[in-house]
């Protein structure tokens, strides 16, 4: 795999965008375990979410089907890189060292991080004062990068509803999470005893990930987004699910 | 458990009870199948004369027993395919588990094997039979017998194993609780659930296993 | 089971038309070592058609190890074995595995804890070598089988399992096990030596039948009472050696050896 | 390997090693100790007359061994909060993998008891011992012995199973090796190089274990 | 060890001064069954101080479930069993642990199969009655227990495993940690039926040897011989029942009852 992401070696023979339109599918890989970009209706119906819909979306304007291959996120990289499927689709951030390793379409989510707290917690105000608390996060996902760098002390669990749990247990301090999944959680439980502490400055980005020379697929995808951004599918997508244009 | 709750574990009770039958036992039964017929191979070869035979064997089952199953898994779906060997997600689980079925039983036969006292390999070579015949005819199925506790031991864990297979993409019953559980954040009422039907599925192996214990009692010497 | 009966494996020959010299086995120098302990030094026998063998000795002698070697159940390390005018196995060089299996088709041998198929029932024990190794026709064996059983007074107990058995009767289904073999020569390692004492007697009745119908045998036995008078020779075995053989009565009451004279007074005056 | 892969091989292999002296092997020694001194009761239990007594250690035994580790570990740690007993995660791994030992390590057990023969019974209380101190100083001795090789399957799988016990919060080996995969999403590699040092304490293990039945031996009937 | 040496446990009674009616044990009606199957019907046996009683019959006869009754480790349904004087244990009404166990204080057994305690030294299989549990000084015992071992001619083997020994050195010892018990009476269970041929003597003789010294036993044996010479009593037992008994020449030699004859015929003309 150390070859296939070798720029120059496969420059010459980029065949990413022909695979996927000879055989008419589009290849996706994605957890469907992470509420509400990728999910079952209902739990156990068809896969559905933000990421689901927009990928779909994309290949639609591709001109090939979507097939879903729902794997954990330990396997997800690895899947790529064996060529398992085309792209990821599931909420993945843009960070130096992927980069370094992946190609990536541009952004389609564009989001701020929340500090859930229990609602009578006065101690934590801002990223700064979680220096020294306990939060609880996902290994995976850059949110974990986020509070270890604000100095917390970082509990890993396999995921949000753990992570909430431990919050409503009292047993760690605090979860910093994606604004959007937060949002959901309320919507959908109702849950009067949290509460966001502080929001993130920046608003951080999700991308579609590719194995590193993908460029023709890429592109092609990066012309897509465009295409349904400028035709109003990524908004009515997002409103969809969030009530507001979370696409730019 | 609330009435949103109970709602919840019937609903979700179906797909639970789908996994386990289109994933989970469809996929022990076959890994099983595959892994002992590996394992009464390894269990040989562990009992051959010649050294390096019996090393080959203790090597592999030494790896299999002694690196996590998950790892196992993973270097078959998501390793190979950089030497060029790309198998699907169920043909590489039964794979992945029939090999690591093949390590445990290996040794569960070999003890079985060892345990038929001598005079039965004696009487067998007495009456002209060769190595070979004696083992198919008279010495294996008296080992059956007395691996039949052990073995479903294997079997069992075997079941619960299987539940690993969601990493490489295979559905089964564990996956669906896990979905069901993303959806409505009740993760530890679904997984209660999911151990529910392992248990019933577990209950159901056991008295299977006493049957056969029982029909193979029936003419084995005591 | 007479030798005029069609049943009759391998026909012995009259003993009376077979001169002593008429030698079925003729065992030379035999030698066997497991690992540095030479449990075999050089054994010398000879077994006349029709006649019987009996071995005697302490535990660790050597008597087991000689009649597994006869059997080719072990691979002796030295001297030759000669069987029937048609065989003839020399250990100084590593005879094959062909030879082993030609000394053991035309051995059989009778184990001191049965050893019997406890997965089989009676009559598929018998069944098992005659049909599954020599191939011969399943209803012609199955008769011969049947009628051996009867003899031993088993037919009833054809399809019982051997755990359902007394040891008395086991032991008699491995004698029939081993006459449907049809061999040229009986091996019998202590065949009551596991018996209850009541149950002693049928099967040494029964070897005593097959000795008088003119089968070859040898056997390994503490029985002295038997060996005299159902043997044609008694041998004494000491350290891997046949110490003293001769006539059962001569060895037997004026053994010549003091290590025999010795061993004769432990077994019949024990306290 | 090229050299980045290696960078990160020797670079990980610290945090791995040190999640497996403070995690990882601590874990599985507390719980196996424990777990032993649970499985000789629940043996003991299975052995009794009283056929409630006995129903009890079966129905657990059963779940134990039935319900996947993974939601017995949820159970206590996320679970018992809602009956207002909250445990921390250390004491929570410690208990949960400790009631899995016990459970499999009772039948083992408990075979080894019966094994003894039974006129080691008698002889015992024919020189007058009482059944308890029959059982502890003559039967258990000598079923010790028998239980070794299964009991160090047991302990194998279980240095393997402490791995779930990164889903409560325990930092073991494998957390250690997600956490650096997670950053540098060389799963394949990380995973990899975990199993390498599960298979190397296994192999410790394996010799502890020559080491234990041939001491045991030297005194025990062949 | 002879009734005047210091390491006499229990100081067995002078033969002579012992008159024939001074009853160590007297059982009465003793019944056993293992579910439907009831194996003892009524069980009388009296035994003298100082007298030896053997016990013949055929396997499954009931003769191990009386020695087993006899030292309280089988639960006997009903009858009485006296035993010295001191303790007399009424089956009818089911007795509690605590007499069970003052039977077995007072008596010791030998097992055919020896049981010996495999994790333990020779010595510490013999120590282990009178000072784990006898709790007496370890000491005074270790100095009786070297003083039996010697007397057996095991003292070299103190120390060793009983994986060590031949069957007749373990069951010497065997004998050993039941004499090192002080017991009132001892029990034999085929004490040589495991043994090989040529050591069946040394334990025979170290039985002979301690009725003499006047030890009380209930032995059963197939060793016809052995109890003729050595036993003041013989009863043969059939079906859960005492047949017949009385002086061993009588019994053994002109048997009253039909059932006796057949069995000694068998056993003394096994073929
Ligand atoms: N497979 C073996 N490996 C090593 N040593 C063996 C083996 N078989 C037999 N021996 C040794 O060979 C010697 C002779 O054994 P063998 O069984 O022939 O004696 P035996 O005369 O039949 O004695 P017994 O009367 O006890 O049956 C013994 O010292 C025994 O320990
Ligand atoms: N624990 C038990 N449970 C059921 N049946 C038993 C038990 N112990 C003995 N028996 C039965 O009781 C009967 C008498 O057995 P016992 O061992 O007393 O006979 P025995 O005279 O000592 O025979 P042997 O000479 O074979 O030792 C037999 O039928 C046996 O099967
Ligand atoms: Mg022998
Ligand atoms: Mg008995």
């Amino acid at each position: 795999s150390a070859a296939d992401s070798d720029d120059t070696a496969t420059a010459g023979a980029d065949t990413s965008l022909s695979a996927v339109t000879d055989a008419g599918v589009l290849t996706v890989g994605t957890e469907g375990t992470y509420r509400p970009f990728t999910f079952h209706e209902g739990g156990s119906g068809a896969l559905t979410g933000y990421d689901v819909e927009i990928i779909e979306a994309v290949a639609a304007e591709l001109g090939v089907k979507v097939k879903f291959e729902e794997t954990q996120w330990d396997g997800i990289f690895a899947g790529l890189e064996a060529g398992r499927f085309d792209v990821i689709a599931n909420q993945v951030t843009t960070t130096p060292e992927r980069v370094a390793k992946y190609d990536f379409s541009t952004p389609y989510t564009f989001s701020t991080g929340v500090i859930v707290v229990k609602s009578d917690n006065t101690s934590i105000t801002s990223f700064d004062s979680l220096s020294g608390k306990t939060t609880a996060q996902s290994l995976t996902s850059n949110w974990n990068t986020l509070a270890t760098e604000s100095g917390a002390n970082v509990q890993a669990v396999e995921g949000w509803a753990q992570s909430v749990a431990l919050v409503e247990q009292g047993r760690v301090d605090a979860t910093v999470n994606d604004n959007l999944t937060f949002l959901d959680y309320q919507k959908q439980t109702g849950a009067t005893g949290l509460k966001v502490a502080a929001n993130t400055d920046e608003k951080s980005a999700t991308s579609f990930a590719f194995v590193k020379g993908s460029t023709a697929l890429t592109d092609a995808v990066d012309g897509a987004l465009e295409k349904l951004a400028a035709a109003g599918t990524l908004t009515s997508i997002s409103e969809k699910y969030f009530g507001s244009d979370v696409s730019q | 458990m609330n009435q949103s709750a109970w709602d919840l574990f019937w609903t979700s009770l179906g797909p639970i009870v789908q996994g386990a039958i289109l994933g989970t036992i469809p996929l022990a039964l076959a890994s099983f199948a595959i892994g002992i017929t590996l394992a009464i191979g390894l269990a040989l070869m562990r009992l051959s004369r010649r050294g390096w035979v019996s090393s080959i064997a203790r090597v592999y089952i030494s790896i299999v027993r002694g690196t996590p199953l998950l790892v196992q898994l993973f270097v078959i779906f998501y390793g190979l395919p950089s030497l060029g060997i790309v198998i699907d997600p169920w043909p590489s689980a039964v794979v992945a588990f029939s090999l690591n079925v093949g390590g445990y039983a290996a040794e569960v036969i070999r003890a079985a094997i060892l345990s038929v006292p001598k005079g039965q390999w004696e009487a067998a070579y007495m009456i002209g039979m060769s190595h070979r015949r004696a083992l198919t005819r008279i010495i294996l199925p008296q080992a059956a017998r007395v691996s039949v506790p052990p073995l479903s031991n294997t079997f069992i864990s075997l079941v619960k194993d299987t539940s690993l297979a969601s990493v490489i993409l295979v559905t089964e019953l564990f996956r669906e609780a896990q979905q069901v559980a993303a959806f409505s954040t009740e993760f530890m009422l679904l997984y209660l659930e999911a151990a529910l039907v392992y248990w019933v599925i577990c209950l159901a192996l056991s008295s299977v296993q006493s049957i056969l214990e029982k029909r193979l009692d029936r003419y084995v010497a005591h | 089971m007479s030798p005029t009966e069609p049943i009759e494996p391998t026909g012995p020959p009259d003993p009376d038309a077979a001169p002593a010299a008429d030698a079925l086995l003729r065992v030379r120098g035999l030698q066997k070592s497991f690992g540095a302990n030479q449990v075999l030094q050089s054994i010398d026998l000879t077994v006349s058609r029709g006649h019987v063998l009996a071995l005697i000795g302490p535990s660790g002698s050597g008597k087991t190890t000689i009649l597994r070697c006869l059997n080719g159940l072990e691979l002796a390390d030295g001297g030759t074995i000669e069987l029937a005018d048609e065989l003839s196995v020399d250990f100084t060089t590593a005879p094959g595995k062909k030879q082993l299996a030609a000394l053991r088709d035309r051995s059989a041998m009778v184990f001191q804890h049965y050893n019997l198929f406890p997965h089989k029932t009676v009559l598929e024990n018998v069944l098992e070598g005659p049909v599954m190794v020599q191939r011969r026709p399943k209803d012609e064996v199955t008769a011969e089988a049947l009628a051996l059983l009867d003899r031993v007074g088993l037919s009833s107990k054809r399809d019982s399992y051997p755990f359902e058995l007394s040891g008395g009767q086991q032991q008699r289904v491995g004698i029939v096990r081993a006459l449907a073999l049809r061999p040229k020569l009986l091996l019998f390692d202590e065949p009551t030596s596991s018996l209850d004492p009541e149950l002693v007697g049928d099967v040494l009745r029964l070897i005593k039948e097959l000795a008088l119908e003119g089968w070859s045998m040898v056997i390994v036995t503490h029985e002295l009472e038997f060996a005299r008078e159902v043997a044609t020779t008694v041998a004494f075995v000491d350290g891997g050696r046949i110490v003293e053989h001769g006539d059962p009565k001569q060895v037997l009451r004026h053994p010549k050896e003091e290590r025999t004279r010795q061993f004769l007074h432990r077994l019949l005056f024990p306290f």
